[in-house]
């Protein structure tokens, strides 16, 4: 916050300092909201907002009856670990329709790819499969979840992110009976014998 | 970063968001010229400097002074646009130095004319392309503020999908984790744009040389014979003309259109030993090793 | 009061509406966009929701204008090939916090250059980029198109090289709706004024 003004770089410094240039803590509640992929919870949204959990608290609920009141087509909902935005019940089969219509029953090229790395690599973190496949993994592991292909097995230790495995479902899908009935991958890497071949031409 | 330097920069106004403030800004001190190097570009490109009064290797040798300064901070992307720009300078100021090579009318003058407009716009295009560049990396940081809202289908949702269809096995699953496994390719730099004269005109000079003093007169056809290539030939046909030209050899030809004959003339003895000047200079020499005479 | 003056075009524009309450058309607009993954055109909204396009086209802006009067945290844009969802910008350090993945690594100085010379000549092929940059973009070219900014989209009739041309998604990281809102390249070639001087020494 004593942090001088960068201002040599027009538009793209992260002016992370609580100023006066603050948007109300309900702006927040709702910009955080509205990209979190999982319900955040109060003192989650207390901690990275810089805001008495109190205040949130009373917000939460008082935004969440706004939306009913306005007849919005979104809600936001205390669930499980905590908020989250969500579709209202009233609009619910327009939007399965909607859903049914751009969702292709087969998989993506990229779905597959990614696919085999969780299932070669898991626990596998978004990174790792990002690394390997040279493209972030966001979208299509979100796909993979909805498609309960993959799914969420933990927390690497050390970083905290995210490790993915793929689901029994899965298994049942390609007619296995467990992971180690994967075809094993080193026969298909190149043999060891023809790295003479490279090395002494 | 100095005050001087700062407001050197910011005479220029894309130049330090182009660069975004990573690299230290290459400045060029000249007799007729003191700031940075892109500035000197702008002047030069607006017609307020004329490219015959920049000295240029100095510019190079203070880059490549620049260049040693920065050590281990060496920005090779600084260095390649130096070393296209100062090409470019260079084909520039040769094009308006050198005298045109047969006259000087206004027809050459205006080919001349044209060749260093074309320099010009290709310099000019891309800088603007440069600065475009810019533009795009501050659209992009301001439109990174904005966070698009892509979260997980809601179960509800995600339940009412029909069932996905895999479409492969898991024998093709395993090909694709292992095609996935294999480390990338390291970066190759494509060097097939580069021009290689794989070909020596003189090479062939020589070549048709000591079979024409072996035969005495030979046709085309005997004199491409172990020709593997069409450039081979077509460097083989050069290597006539030049010889032509040269006076060493003779060209006959009984009818229209009919088998053309190469003779080797005399010439002098000392001439005859002197090969290795043949063709000195011609397509593919260094033109440092024997300047080229001007024709006059 | 302002917040219900479409509970009538329901009724009327029930096309395949499952039943007969249908929500305000406002209100599923909000619901679809709350579960799309990318930007969602006019003409796949109408279709979805059985309601006229030229409806949906004045109500979205409506919608967009709204959220910025009551200062919310989250803004309906219109980018790329349609209209999302976003966080507000000024609550973008805040966001940023919750938000780890999909941050997407910046572009090099040749990527960008390259990207520049991509938008403005497309349908370009990697010669002519070549051509401009002075340089090789053989390995710029890959970069870009495996992050989808860039993609082949035809082929030379003549020469038959691989055209190249920039991607929805280019236009969505940009902020921008279309290519004519490419800022002009004109201006940034130096003053056209300066052209007599050229011409006429």
């Amino acid at each position: 916050m004593s942090e001088q003004p960068d201002a040599g770089v027009g538009g793209e410094a992260a002016v992370a300092s609580p100023g006066a240039d603050r948007p109300p803590l309900a702006a927040l509640l709702e910009a955080v909201l509205m990209v979190a992929e999982r319900p955040v919870g109060v003192a989650e949204l207390a901690t990275g907002l810089g805001a008495p959990a109190r205040e949130i608290e009373r917000l939460l609920p008082e935004l969440a009856e706004g939306y009913v009141r306005d007849g919005r087509g979104f809600r936001l909902r205390h669930v499980g670990a905590g908020w989250r935005f969500y579709t209202a019940d009233e609009c619910a089969p327009w939007v399965e329709g909607f859903v049914l219509a751009g969702q292709s029953a087969r998989l993506s090229q990229a779905a597959l790819e990614t696919l085999a790395v969780v299932a070669y690599q898991q626990p596998v973190s978004r990174g790792r499969i990002a690394a390997v496949r040279g493209v972030s993994a966001d979208g299509v592991i979100r796909t993979l979840t909805a498609r309960r292909l993959v799914e969420e097995i933990g927390h690497d230790p050390e970083t905290g992110a995210i490790l993915y495995g793929t689901t029994d479902y899965f298994l049942e899908r390609m007619g296995l009976r467990g992971l180690d009935e994967l075809p094993p991958l080193a026969p298909l890497l190149p043999g060891l014998d023809d790295l003479d071949d490279i090395v002494a031409p | 970063m100095t005050r001087a330097r700062a407001d050197a920069a910011g005479a220029e106004p894309a130049t330090p968001t182009a660069r975004g403030g990573r690299t230290e800004p290459f400045v060029v001190e000249l007799a007729n010229f003191t700031g940075p190097f892109d500035l000197l570009l702008s002047l030069i490109a607006k017609h307020r400097l004329d490219v015959t009064e920049v000295a240029l290797s100095q510019v190079t040798d203070e880059f490549v002074a620049h260049i040693r300064r920065l050590g281990d901070r060496f920005d090779l992307g600084q260095a390649t646009e130096f070393l296209v720009i100062a090409a470019t300078l260079l084909d520039l100021k040769a094009a308006r130095l050198l005298p045109g090579a047969l006259s000087d009318d206004e027809s050459e003058d205006l080919a001349l004319l044209e060749a260093r407009d074309l320099l010009f716009a290709r310099l000019l295009q891309y800088r603007a392309y440069k600065e475009a560049s810019a533009l795009f990396a501050g659209l992009m940081a301001l439109e990174a503020r904005h966070v698009p809202r892509a979260v997980p289908l809601e179960p509800r949702y995600a339940a009412a999908l029909p069932e996905v269809q895999i479409g492969i096995g898991p024998t093709e699953l395993a090909a694709l984790a292992a095609k996935l496994r294999e480390p990338p390719l390291p970066p190759l730099v494509a060097t097939d744009h580069v021009h290689l004269p794989r070909i020596s005109v003189r090479e062939h000079m020589l070549a048709i040389i000591l079979l024409l003093r072996e035969l005495g007169a030979a046709d085309f056809r005997t004199l491409c014979a172990g020709c593997q290539q069409t450039i081979e030939v077509v460097a083989r046909f050069l290597a006539l003309l030049e010889l032509f030209r040269e006076g060493r050899i003779s060209f006959d030809q009984e009818i229209p259109l009919g088998e053309l004959t190469v003779r080797w003339i005399a010439v002098d003895p000392a001439a005859d030993g002197d090969l290795l000047s043949i063709g000195r200079g011609l397509y593919d020499e260094d033109p440092a090793d024997e300047p080229r005479e001007a024709a006059s």
